[in-house]
């Protein structure tokens, strides 16, 4: 349904559809958005690539900057690729995802620390003598 | 509470109106609106395969281990092909605001092509894992392997199916509108494919190899 | 009243409400302290809407209408701090009586406890006794007054081990070695069961426990080593088809290990035949 | 050809069922031929299978939801038969039959009643209250409610072609898994809710943009109908908790048809993550089926107490604490699986923390009667026996939160009598309330208060009979799902619970007769103000029925309350605001996209669970060519005139200048 006050066209000034660019769509500065978020992703990438592999990092603490790393590659996606910003033209969309995340964040949080408790208390001895050795 | 006057009753375009009370946003909005909850939701769907993953990952009931199978130059490789696919995708949303069929065509073919060739890596990878021996069935690990880059090479494949119909609709119509509103959403799953495949690569490929 | 209403139930069937050993008389006791708090708010909550709801009826002219009064601070901080008090109080008991209860927690006593091996199957109970290296079926025998430690698995679904008048259970999983500790306070029969659903046989899985005094328990395990078959890996098997009503009956020797060999290897062997039995017929 | 499909698939040897089958199928034969006969059918067709209107998609889940409960509650019927009678003997039932009998119970009752009545009720009111045209997507909307159709339609097919699951309404593994349950039960379960799964969260996606994006001018979050809150509450809740679902069953469809290992006794399959993961959607699945209640509630309490809600903005902090906690307390299903005392008491704690802010509701829709001038319609009594009862529900299930407390409690009668305690008052009277208090605006009379009532008391009384014993039967150590037993005291209990089933069953009955009497009598109950209640929120303001577009001009909300504000000005300048200016108002076209993709979505689904490979890619094919040619489509509004508009608002004008007394002078 469409309401004649609001035809599609007119912008609102507070009102973003997600993957909507902030400013005027100029597709100049769409390009350089993209080709920026191209190359941090790719730098990114590669960063991620080069902790697990290279040996540079000290190795039991690979997988907190491999996490880092992924965090912001997903962050990088998400401003570049996908225009998610904190503007306030962009609240709703913000919001949506802060939800979306929180929910995330629960289930596996919440999943993996429940599962650790089980497995740990329900180990078969056997196999808790095996582990401890 | 509001000084509205006859003429302009809801006092549109007025800025002092808070945000939430200006009435229905236009159909643009709220169709991308509607289409980023969903991919929320679709984000919280992988998050229970990930769960799944972390606690079988070790349940490997004697057979392979990731670091054992795992192709890092594939894995690689299909991360170029995403991206690249992610970045075509962005020129053709591009060409769709210059208005240039033609341009947003070969955008959108470079897209699939690409989203197809990751595909077909990871099908290679797939089938000569099963060859192998390490298939779903080996162990919960290799289950919840398949299950978890499964479900996104699925979203992959349809989002293809999606691609060429986006395609063949620009060619019979035009960018029509709803078609504009469309490959909108099109390019938000696209994109968000690969947020998952960030996601996939760390959890599953790289920490897999790295320990 | 509802309380008292539930105490007489203790005379008519024997349940959780008429314990027979300190884990169940624990957990009646947080039972009745929780219920007792919230009925404190949930009486007074069922009688002020009747009252209100009568009162306020359009036709009664007493009444005071009063058609815009639609906020209260006080009332508000009211119905957020009153439930919170209450719940804050709950948490309390809660915390520490899960900490206390805790199936996995032994059990305090002068007396060495006895290990007993517990293991679901397709649908009937497997008790292992591994210091008398006895075991029995359908039918669990106790000493009295002793901590009973029990390790619980499963050699086919989830169930669920649990004697109502003894107190908590917990389930019976495949490939898990779960822990519980309980004890039964005097002699007597006690009705088990499983209380976690695991298919057509489900409702005959009940199973008698009876708490002896503690030289009877003696005879009891000498009588048992004197007569009635050895309970290896093939008797297992036969005995993992599924079946039920199984009257109860002993093991004269266990296989060594034997628990824990249904333990580790998950999924063969009993499996096998738990399965095999499922598919075909339906036990009636 | 028919994969696993053969005339054995078919239970002869159980005739109740066929029977029970056939004669049903006949009574829909010949509903379908007197409509054929009678020339309705393209009306049907026009008017309510292709509709994409959100007012007659809500009816018709209505509709489903009325449908499937007359088939959960005949279940509920057979199971407390068999109860009553098997003591010490097998009952009529055997345990392959009585095992689907509960499972199918909890399964319809949850997904095809419970939650058809409150999505259906939200589609109906949530767009009227906020004063718009339609919801987000109209057609996504009829895919929705098709696709949840479909769903049910699988699971009653399984009633004679082939069986249903046996393993409770959670379908636990191992049980569950292919070694344990071979037949096509349980693929009929995973398809099923597969299906109708995709539909509710497409629903939930449709409602939470319509509420987020598409309230009238001036409606602001804190101008919104209790309702509407509570409705945002609950698609968030589906949004975020059905995807798991998917995922959860998913995982089990892995393992059943392709040989994975997620849950499976052997090679590292894991039957706990799959309780884990049920329960992390399960326990939000609760509070998606009250909270809309909750919200039916209040706005029954406070129309009828003719006052405003007490503590408005308390109860939206409330409903949104609710929504956020509901995803915090997952882990009280199964204290009992041994995750330890820190665990256990984690979330029993936070489990006791939604005590309070439902405490809250509680005592705000009290504090709504208090001051009020209460009118004893069938829909207060339904409100007012809902609180009573339901704080009774909630303290049980606040007992069975604490762990020492559940560990002697789980999975006993006790636990079933909780939820009943909560599902029945609250989800089942709520979705009676809502339809009783929204009939006259869907349909333009009002239903027959005294048979309304005579329900009312039925229901009651039969739901303490019927629920109370079962508390007791719990605290005797009786487990849920026998289908026979040997304890003698537990019979006499279970013979009042069966008493009480039948008291529900006269409930039920009176509803029919209320339906009987009130569609007979129509013409003398016809509401021509559109405000039959003396309502207060905007989906009165139009009229009963609403026009296809619901408001000639989108309303001008200037506060909480918007018709309250509306009515009260009309009264105090004796006038009605001024006519507005009319325009041309475009209407989303009606499609046959939900029910043809629906079509394809049954026949995929049927195709999966007997393992008819080429029908399911014909059912995969079909459904998204029918996606493609909707896409095609160059139309898809229509326009209806200004003057038409205008006309037809003309007419409301009139009735609402009656209605409040005030001169219509300024109709022309
Ligand atoms: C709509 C459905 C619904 C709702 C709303 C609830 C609400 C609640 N439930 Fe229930 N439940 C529901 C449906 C179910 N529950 C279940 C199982 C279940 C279990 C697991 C038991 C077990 O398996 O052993 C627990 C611990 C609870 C707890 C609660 C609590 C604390 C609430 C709270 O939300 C209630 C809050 C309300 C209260 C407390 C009353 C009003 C408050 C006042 C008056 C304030 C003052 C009171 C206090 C401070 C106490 N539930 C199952 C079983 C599933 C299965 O196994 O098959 C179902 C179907
Ligand atoms: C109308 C009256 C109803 C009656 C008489 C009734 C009766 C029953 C009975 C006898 C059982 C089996 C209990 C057992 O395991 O021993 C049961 C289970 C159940 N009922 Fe109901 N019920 C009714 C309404 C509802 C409603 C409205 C819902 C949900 C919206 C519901 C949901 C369930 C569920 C989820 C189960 C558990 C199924 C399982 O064990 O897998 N019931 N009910
Ligand atoms: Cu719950």
């Amino acid at each position: 349904m469409s309401d004649t006050r609001h035809p599609d066209d007119t912008p609102r000034g507070d009102d973003q559809a997600p993957g909507e660019e902030g400013e005027p769509e100029s597709v100049a500065a769409g390009l350089t958005g993209y080709l920026v978020g191209l190359g941090l992703a790719a730098l990114l990438s590669i960063a991620s690539f080069a902790a697990a592999r290279s040996g540079l990092i000290y190795g039991p603490a690979i997988p907190v900057a491999l996490i880092a790393l992924a965090v912001a590659q997903m962050g990088v996606h998400l401003v570049f690729f996908l225009h998610i910003t904190t503007g306030p033209d962009n609240t709703n969309n913000t919001l949506a995802l802060a939800f979306g995340i929180l929910i995330v964040v629960l289930v596996l949080v919440g999943s993996l620390w429940i599962m650790d408790h089980l497995h740990h208390n329900l180990m078969p001895m056997t196999e808790m003598m095996a582990r401890q050795r | 509470m509001s000084n509205a006057t006859p003429a302009d009753p809801h006092q549109l375009g007025h800025g002092e109106i808070p945000s939430d009370q200006r009435g229905p946003a236009p159909k643009r909005i709220v169709v991308g609106y509607g289409f980023w909850i969903f991919l929320l939701s679709d984000f919280i769907m992988f998050s229970a395969f990930f769960a799944a993953y972390a606690v079988l990952v070790g349940e490997t009931a004697g057979g392979p281990r990731g670091v054992e199978l795992f192709d890092l130059t594939l894995v690689g490789w299909e991360t170029a092909l995403l991206l690249l696919s992610s970045f075509a995708c962005g020129l053709a949303g591009l060409a769709m605001i210059a208005d240039r069929r033609g341009l947003f065509q070969i955008a959108m073919a470079a897209t699939g092509a690409l989203g197809a060739a990751f595909l077909c890596l990871e099908l290679y990878e797939f089938t000569h894992l099963i060859d192998e021996g390490a298939g779903p069935s080996r162990s919960a690990f290799l289950s919840a392997f398949f299950a978890l880059v499964g479900c996104h090479g699925v979203h992959v494949f349809l989002g293809l199916l999606w691609l060429t119909t986006m395609m063949a609709q620009v060619q019979a119509k035009g960018f029509r509108e709803d078609i504009r509103r469309r490959i909108a959403c099109f390019s938000l799953f696209w994109h968000a494919l690969d947020i998952i495949w960030v996601a996939l690569l760390t959890v599953v490929y790289l920490l897999g190899t790295a320990a | 009243m509802a309380l008292a209403g539930v105490l007489t139930l203790n005379a008519c069937a024997p349940g959780v409400l008429s314990p027979a050993g300190p884990v169940a008389a624990g957990e009646r006791t947080i039972l009745f302290n929780a219920l007792a708090i919230m009925m404190l708010i949930v009486v007074p909550t069922i009688v002020v809407t009747l009252g209100f709801a009568w009162w306020f009826r359009a036709g009664n002219k007493r009444a005071t209408y009063r058609p815009t009064w639609s906020y209260s601070g006080r009332i508000e901080l009211l119905v957020w701090s009153v439930p919170a008090l209450i719940v804050i109080f709950l948490a309390g008991l809660t915390w520490i009586g899960t900490h206390q209860l805790a199936p996995e927690r032994p059990l305090v006593s002068k007396r060495k406890p006895v290990m007993v091996q517990v293991v679901a199957l397709d649908w009937k109970w497997l008790f292992i006794y591994p210091e008398q290296g006895i075991a029995t079926v359908n039918r669990l025998v106790i000493p009295a007054g002793t901590p009973i430690a029990f390790r619980i698995t499963s050699g086919t679904v989830m169930n669920s081990f649990f004697v109502p008048q003894l107190g908590s259970q917990i389930y019976a999983m495949s490939g898990m070695d779960s822990r519980l500790h309980l004890q039964a306070d005097k002699p007597g029969r006690f009705h088990g069961l499983s209380a976690h659903y695991s298919g057509e046989g489900f409702a005959d899985m009940d199973f008698s426990v009876d708490a002896l005094p503690a030289t009877q328990f003696a005879d009891w395990v000498t009588r048992t080593k004197a007569a009635g078959p050895v309970l290896d890996g093939q008797g297992l098997a036969a005995l993992s088809r599924p079946t039920v009503n199984v009257a109860p009956r002993g093991y004269r020797a266990v296989m060594p290990g034997l628990y824990d060999r249904i333990v580790a290897n998950a999924g063969v062997g009993v499996h096998d035949e738990a399965r095999s039995g499922r598919e075909d017929n339906h036990v009636r | 050809m028919f994969g696993k499909l053969g005339w054995d698939s078919i239970p002869w040897e159980q005739p109740l069922p066929l029977v029970a089958f056939g004669l049903a199928g006949l009574g829909i034969l010949a509903l379908l031929g007197w409509t054929w006969r009678a020339g309705h059918i393209p009306y049907l067709w026009r008017e309510w299978i292709t509709s994409v209107d959100h007012k007659r998609i809500g009816v018709m889940y209505c509709i489903l939801a009325a449908v499937m409960l007359l088939r959960g509650f005949s279940d509920a019927l057979l199971m407390r038969a068999q109860q009553a009678i098997a003591y010490g003997n097998p009952g009529y039932l055997p345990p392959d039959h009585y095992d689907q009998i509960f499972t199918a119970h909890g399964v319809m009752m949850i997904f095809f009643v419970a939650m058809p009545f409150m999505i259906g009720l939200m589609n109906f009111a949530v767009p009227l209250q906020l004063g718009i045209r339609d919801v987000a997507f109209p057609t996504l909307n009829s895919v929705s409610f098709w696709l949840t159709a479909a769903g049910a339609l699988l699971v009653n097919i399984s009633l004679v072609i082939g069986e249903f699951a046996k393993t409770g309404w959670v379908v636990y593994p191992p049980l569950s898994e292919l070694s344990f349950s071979p037949g096509v039960g349980v693929d009929y379960y995973l398809w099923a809710l597969q299906v109708s799964g995709v539909g509710t969260l497409l629903s939930g996606v449709n409602l939470v943009t319509t509420i987020l994006k598409m309230r009238a001018p001036g409606m602001g979050y804190t101008r919104m109908p209790m309702f509407c809150w509570t409705s945002l509450a609950t698609n968030l809740l589906i949004v975020a908790a059905f995807p798991i679902l998917t995922a959860t069953l998913a995982m089990l469809t892995l393992d059943r048809y392709l040989g994975f290992h997620f849950f499976t006794n052997e090679l590292g399959g894991n039957q706990m993550m799959f309780v884990n993961l049920i329960w992390a959607w399960g326990h939000p699945e609760v509070y998606i089926l009250i909270l809309p209640a909750f919200g039916i509630f209040s706005e029954v309490v406070s129309t009828f107490s003719g006052k405003p809600l007490f503590g408005y903005r308390s109860m939206i902090l409330a409903t949104m604490a609710i929504c956020l906690l509901s995803f915090m307390v997952w882990l009280h299903h199964f204290f009992t699986m041994g995750a330890g005392a820190d665990v256990n008491g984690f979330f029993g704690i936070s489990t006791m923390i939604i005590a309070v802010p439902t405490g809250v509701k509680v005592f705000n829709w009290i504090f709504t009667m208090y001051g009020g001038r209460i009118r004893y319609t069938s829909m207060m009594l339904w409100s007012v026996g809902f609180i009573v009862t339901f704080v009774i529900g909630g303290m049980t299930g606040v007992l069975l939160a604490v762990p020492p407390a559940d560990f002697v409690l789980h999975n006993s009668l006790f636990l079933v009598a909780h939820f009943h305690n909560i599902v029945i008052p609250g989800v089942l009277f709520g979705a009676f309330a809502g339809l009783t208090y929204w009939w006259p605006k869907a349909f333009g009379f009002s239903l027959d208060e005294k048979w309304g009532k005579r329900s009312f008391w039925f229901w009651l009384s039969g739901f303490y009979l019927a629920f109370m014993p079962l508390y007791v039967l719990g605290l005797m150590g009786m487990t849920r799902r026998l289908g026979h037993y040997d304890v003698a005291g537990w019979q006499p209990w279970l013979i009042a619970a069966a008493g009480g089933a039948v008291l529900i069953a006269c409930g039920i009955g009176c509803q029919v007769i209320m339906f009987t009497v009130s569609i007979r009598t129509r013409h003398d109950r016809v509401d021509v103000s559109g405000d039959p209640w003396d309502g207060r929120t905007l989906e009165w303001s139009t009229t009963s029925p609403p026009p296809i577009f619901n408001f000639a001009t989108l309303p001008d909300v200037r506060g909480e309350e918007a018709y309250w504000g509306l009515k009260s000005t009309a009264r105090e300048n004796r006038a009605l605001s001024e006519k507005p200016d009319y325009q041309d108002i475009e209407m989303p076209r009606n499609s046959p996209t939900g029910i043809v993709s629906a079509f394809f979505a049954s026949a995929m689904g049927f195709a999966l669970v007997w393992h008819i490979w080429w029908l399911v890619i014909v059912g995969f094919v079909g459904a998204w060519a029918t996606f493609v040619v909707f896409a095609w489509r160059d139309e898809a509004e229509y326009t209806i005139a200004g003057d038409e508009v205008e006309r037809r608002d003309r007419l409301r004008r009139q009735g609402k200048a009656d209605l409040l007394g005030v001169p219509d002078e300024a109709l022309v």
